[in-house]
């Protein structure tokens, strides 16, 4: 798929118009995620505008937004940039084969207070 | 039959480009009436002008189709035009094919085909057009100014002066308006009291202006040149004639608990009060909600101690009625509420404050006698924090979508005061842009940055969180180093948006003025005629119309002054010819049309009809040409179809729906 | 008054006690939880993407038997209430999302959102009323500093969870001062624990879950209650403070906790 | 009914003066397009559209008519959009007893400001004259020779 048509997919998924962005940062004010990022939240809408998407699915921060919606709410022009990640996130995880978390690591991460809850989000997250 | 001639215009190429304007020419020339058909590249223009009064004359037209843009625009140019060239004004139609066809269209066949169709609209109801008379209207010389703020005191100054009388009316006890609770303003830092309380002086003083205060318009009837204002002024329970003006009973008012609407609810009044020493007039009112007196009937100190006896508990409200020629509106703004914007933690902490509450903070007169300090604990600040649009330019229905246009320029002027009168005071700018066009303004904001060391951050403040210590941390982003920053301050300030006063929108219902989405006024272009609102007679000053900071509002106000006065001027006024017209043969008199009428204009006559050599004695309509404003409502109601309206008569009407669905 | 239940995964095994005492509290309080029959699990997460359609298909199923049953759905935990409140929304206003949902569901008559999506302390507070909840405490909490944690799943999106004021809600504070306790504001209770980010990165949710604790200690803080099995897991692996479940207290002041 | 892609619709758009016609006129300067199968005839007031008009238009062959005024309350007469909105109501009840569709027919209360919404609303009802297709039903009421 060319970078174009999976910008736009990307903005199809998403349903966001990032040209709706006035780049107040805002969003990259309120993450909690915001240093462990190497692409910062409100630089998800540049790199969907240039097409840079690479970069973007190559990115750390699709596995460190922790979708706290606090972007989402506090956006002032409702651009939504968790959308964003998340779309790129499926990009990703919508390819065969891919995924971020594998079966085989569970076991280990497991301790006996661990909610079934923890589990499934993370599966959600992860993978397909 | 009419003898009509069609001019397309090519406003340069905003029509020609996409509208092959030769071939709206060739296709019209077949069209029932027209004589003579060109194109010009710009009709409106004296050349164009020339060549349709040329054609007149030549091919002896009665009748003018004009092709061009918006008839908001030109109409009236081009009914000028006619006048000059020996015909009726009102035999002239235009054919809007600039906005509503070339300049949202642009497949160039798609737009050709509809500019014609537009055109043989306005051709077939020019066919049925007859020359109609303006009649002539008296004008009050009066004006009323609703709003008693620096724009209102402006504009009645200006028009005062002119020689015209001039009502404030104004809600609060005191003109003065918001420029009164400032500190001090920009780019020259003096003193807002020093400038604005002579202005108010002057007003007062005036004797061509009357001040209302405590007062508000309450109905309004009529037009341009002619409206009749009832203002309710509020019962003040003090005798304005008596009232010395010398504080005492403000000194010994026990209920001293009410917060202060001037001090934006920092500090508290009595329950008589004036806002601020340099009210004007300086006599109080009693808030009937506040005072012991009238919640439980005991108490009347202020009584006991005014020697004047100007204290008058029985006061009720009364009603002034007024007439007057032109209305200005100036009825200003506020700052938007913050409850939207907890994340900021305006509501969870006091040292969290608006701009307006900081010009407070900052005035001597203020809660904190000019002291800048928190208001929580008293202490005096060592990192204040400023917040940019909070609420402005938003799109996600919490705030405003436009700029509040003022906020980047007060801010620089509170960061650079603060740096000059505490110079150990360290100050952060949260900045998403610094807008500073206007004459030495961006110079005044380079001076907070490079003269004071204010530092301003480019980027926005996620969260405002306090600490159990009392401290804030404030959790913002810098773009340009890509960081989050986590600073600690003592005092945060927002830049919160600015929006109309909310009884703006009664007010505008009241005159039939035009308001948008926002609560600002309509102008009537939004070049061209930006102090004069769509409605005639209605002229539009300071804030009402769209965010201005200080220079702009005084220049606007006299703009507005002006205007008013030009309608003052004059004598007469030409009334829209456009009236109901009843046909006698076919009225029956049934009052359906008075019924329906906003204005009083159709009474009833008993007479002599002569219907068709038929002598019979009738009840039938007739319409006052001066009190009918042509908006057709009884056109419709009446059953006979007796009742038209003349410029836009049925016939008229049916011949255009049928040249569009031709 | 009876309303269709949702328990959802975690409160059939580790979170057992925040549904026990839910169910408990209902009967003393006048109000019945009938479980949905054969419900699925909500998938922890709502998917964000605008052409997501069989993830949300055990929501609409769940949806659909409350409405049949002519009843109010209520949930309990915060996830469970987040992705089927915002399921509903969609299935409400989006055009697209309702019809393709509604394909695969072939149902007898098409669902489009008409059920209302309650969350447990909603119940409380605009049905039974905390007034009325207050009257109905037999031991109340007196003296006791509570923090309330919302984290992020109750409350945004505010347009669509519509729950209470995201940045400065009360809704659990009034809670807390109906059981009798001293309800402690601090500024970190909307803020994320870190979520499913502990199965991979334990340590960074740690440091979030530290700054919410220090922040609710700092004011004053004993314990923490929350309404989500995640938070409470992440919070409680913290250590500062106890972390309990809403609904316990709850049974505790009714009088019905069995020591 | 099939929709045939030649079919072009007439489309006829009453504006009052002041509020409608305004926000047509800012929708043009602001270069919001929407389909040319619009024509727009300048009213006074939207009470001055007499239904007569509209079954006019349909008697002549238009797929659609649309009542743009002020918004209720803001009515540069004070009263005359209440006249016409109650008016439209029946005549569009009418309209469809007698198979004239009711999304042939709509009425829009658009301010001189609402530039965006006039286009909007134009696509909106252009769009669905297409879904609707060619208007036949009142050519057919009348009486042919």
């Amino acid at each position: 798929m060319s970078t174009v048509n999976k910008a736009e997919l990307i903005k199809e998924i998403s349903g966001v118009n990032p040209l709706k962005c006035m780049k107040c940062g805002k969003c990259s004010a309120s993450c909690p995620s915001f240093n462990e990022m190497d692409i910062k939240p409100h630089q998800f809408v540049s790199y969907v505008v240039n097409g840079d998407i690479e970069a973007l699915v190559n990115s750390a921060s699709l596995t460190k937004c922790l979708s706290c919606f606090a972007c989402i709410e506090r956006c002032p022009r409702d651009v939504k940039p968790a959308k964003l990640i998340d779309a790129a996130r499926q990009l990703v995880i919508r390819q065969k084969g891919e995924t971020m978390l594998s079966p085989n690591e569970i076991p280990e991460l497991l301790d006996p207070e661990t909610p079934q809850q923890l589990l499934v989000s993370a599966f959600r997250r992860y993978r397909r | 039959m009419q003898r009509i001639g069609v001019f397309v215009c090519h406003c340069g190429s905003n029509i020609a480009a996409t509208v092959d304007v030769k071939k709206v020419v060739e296709m019209v020339k077949t069209e029932p009436g027209v004589i003579h058909a060109e194109d010009y590249q710009y009709m409106c223009s004296e050349a164009g002008q020339a060549k349709i009064i040329e054609a007149v004359k030549e091919h002896k037209l009665n009748g003018l189709v004009v092709c061009s843009c918006s008839p908001r625009m030109h109409e009236a140019t081009f009914r000028k035009c006619a006048e000059r060239a020996g015909i009726n004004p009102y035999m002239v139609e235009i054919a809007n094919i600039r906005e509503h066809c070339s300049w949202i269209h642009k497949d160039m066949d798609e737009a050709t085909e509809k500019a014609v169709i537009l055109a043989r609209a306005a051709i077939a109801k020019v066919n049925l057009n007859a020359p109609l008379q303006a009649g002539e209207s008296g004008v009050v010389k009066r004006a009323l100014v609703i709003g008693g703020g620096i724009a209102g005191i402006q504009t009645a100054l200006d028009i005062a002066d002119a020689g015209f009388p001039v009502d404030i009316v104004e809600k609060e006890p005191s003109i003065g308006g918001r420029m009164s609770q400032l500190d001090k303003t920009f780019p020259t830092l003096d003193c807002s009291a020093c400038i604005l309380t002579p202005k108010m002086v002057e007003a007062a003083a005036h004797p061509n202006i009357t001040i209302h205060t405590y007062s508000e318009v309450e109905n309004v009837s009529g037009f341009v040149g002619n409206f009749t204002v009832e203002i309710r002024k509020k019962a003040r329970s003090i005798d304005m004639d008596k009232c010395t003006g010398c504080g005492l009973c403000q000194e010994k008012c026990p209920m001293k608990k009410t917060p202060s609407e001037f001090n934006r609810g920092l500090g508290n009044r009595s329950a008589i009060y004036t806002p601020f020493a340099q009210a004007i007039p300086n006599v109080p009112v009693i808030d009937r909600n506040a005072c012991l007196k009238f919640k439980t009937g005991k108490c009347g100190i202020c009584s006991t101690v005014c020697a004047a006896g100007a204290i008058d508990y029985t006061q009720v409200d009364t009603m002034v009625t007024e007439k007057y020629g032109a209305i200005v509106v100036a009825t200003g703004f506020d700052m938007i509420k913050l409850d939207k914007y907890d994340e900021y933690a305006y509501s969870q902490s006091k040292d969290v404050i608006t701009s307006l509450e900081l010009e407070r903070v900052m005035n001597a007169a203020g809660p904190t006698k000019g002291h800048l300090e928190r208001l929580s604990d008293g202490k005096a600040p060592k990192e204040i924090v400023f917040i940019q649009c909070v609420g402005s330019r938003c799109a996600d229905g919490r705030g405003k979508g436009y700029c509040s246009k003022i906020c980047c320029m007060y801010t620089a002027k509170h960061a650079m005061l603060i740096r000059d009168k505490y110079p150990d005071v360290n100050v952060t700018v949260f900045y998403i842009d610094v807008r500073t066009p206007g004459k030495n303004f961006d110079e005044f904001y380079r001076r907070a940055v490079e003269n004071y060391g204010v530092n301003y951050v480019k980027g926005q403040v996620g969260k405002v969180i306090p600490q159990p210590d009392g401290k804030l941390l404030v959790q913002g982003v810098d773009l340009i180093d890509n960081k989050q920053i986590l600073k600690e301050a003592d005092m945060v300030v927002l830049a919160a948006a600015i929006e109309p006063n909310p009884d703006v929108r009664k007010i505008a219902t009241m005159l039939t003025a035009s308001i948008d989405n926002d609560n600002f006024l309509t102008e009537a272009h939004a070049k061209l005629r930006p102090v004069e609102s769509p409605t005639a007679g209605i002229f539009l000053s300071g804030v009402c119309q769209g965010p201005k900071d200080i220079p702009e509002t005084v220049a606007q106000a006299g703009a507005a002054a002006v205007k008013a006065i030009g309608l003052l001027a004059k004598d007469k006024l030409m009334t829209n010819p456009c009236t109901a017209k009843s046909d006698e043969l076919l009225c029956n008199g049934c009052s359906k049309c008075a019924n329906v009428c906003p204005y009083g204009a159709i009474s009833y006559e008993v007479k002599e009809i002569n219907d068709h050599g038929i002598r019979e004695t009738r009840r039938v309509a007739q319409v006052n040409n001066a009190l009918c404003q042509g908006c057709g409502a009884c056109t419709v109601a009446c059953p006979s179809g007796a009742m038209d309206l003349q410029g836009f008569s049925n016939r008229q009407i049916i011949a255009e729906v049928d040249a569009i669905c031709r | 008054m009876k309303y269709s239940y949702y328990p959802g995964c975690t409160l059939k095994t580790k979170a057992k006690d925040l549904d026990m005492y839910a169910r408990l509290s209902a009967k003393e309080l006048g109000f019945e939880l009938e479980e949905i029959e054969n419900w699925q699990c909500c998938g922890g997460v709502y998917p964000l993407g605008a052409d997501e359609i069989g993830s949300k298909l055990s929501s609409v199923r769940a949806l659909n038997y409350a409405k049949e049953k002519g009843q109010d759905l209520v949930t309990l935990c915060s996830a469970c209430h987040h992705v089927i409140k915002r399921v509903n929304d969609d299935i409400k206003n989006v055009e697209d999302i309702r019809n393709r949902a509604n394909n695969y569901m072939k149902l007898e008559e098409p669902y489009a959102g008409e059920t209302e999506v309650l969350h447990f302390l909603e119940v409380l507070r605009d049905r039974v009323g905390f007034d009325n909840l207050k009257k109905a405490v037999k031991k109340p909490l007196t003296g006791r500093k509570i923090a309330a944690y919302y984290g992020c799943l109750l409350l945004r999106p505010s347009k669509v969870l519509a729950f209470d004021n995201p940045e400065n809600p009360t809704i659990i504070e009034d809670f807390i001062k109906a059981i009798g306790a001293t309800p402690v504001v601090y500024p970190y209770r909307n803020e994320c624990c870190g979520g499913y980010i502990s199965l991979k990165d334990g340590e960074k949710a740690q440091n979030m879950c530290e700054k919410i604790m220090e922040s609710a200690s700092g004011f004053g803080a004993e314990m923490l209650i929350t309404a989500c099995p995640l938070c409470l897991y992440n919070l409680n692996k913290c250590g500062k403070l106890p972390v309990v479940y809403f609904t316990e207290l709850l049974a505790e002041a009714l009088g019905i906790k069995e020591d | 009914m099939p929709i045939n892609k030649e079919f072009k619709p007439k489309i006829v758009a009453f504006c009052c003066n002041w509020c409608s016609y305004a926000g047509a006129d800012l929708a043009g300067s602001s270069r919001l397009a929407y389909p040319a199968d619009v024509k727009i005839i300048k009213v006074p007031c939207s009470c001055r559209v007499n239904p007569m008009f509209i079954l006019r238009a349909f008697e002549k062959g238009a797929d659609g008519v649309i009542m743009c005024g002020c918004h209720p309350g803001d009515c540069h007469y004070s009263t005359g959009n209440y006249y016409a909105r109650r008016r439209m109501t029946l005549l569009f009840s009418m309209l469809d007893y007698m198979g004239v569709e009711n999304g042939r027919t709509r009425v829009e209360w658009v301010s001189a400001a609402e530039g965006v919404k006039f286009s909007t609303t134009m696509n909106e009802f252009v769009e669905k004259i297409y879904s609707l297709g060619e208007n036949v039903r009142l050519g057919d009421l009348r009486c042919k020779k």
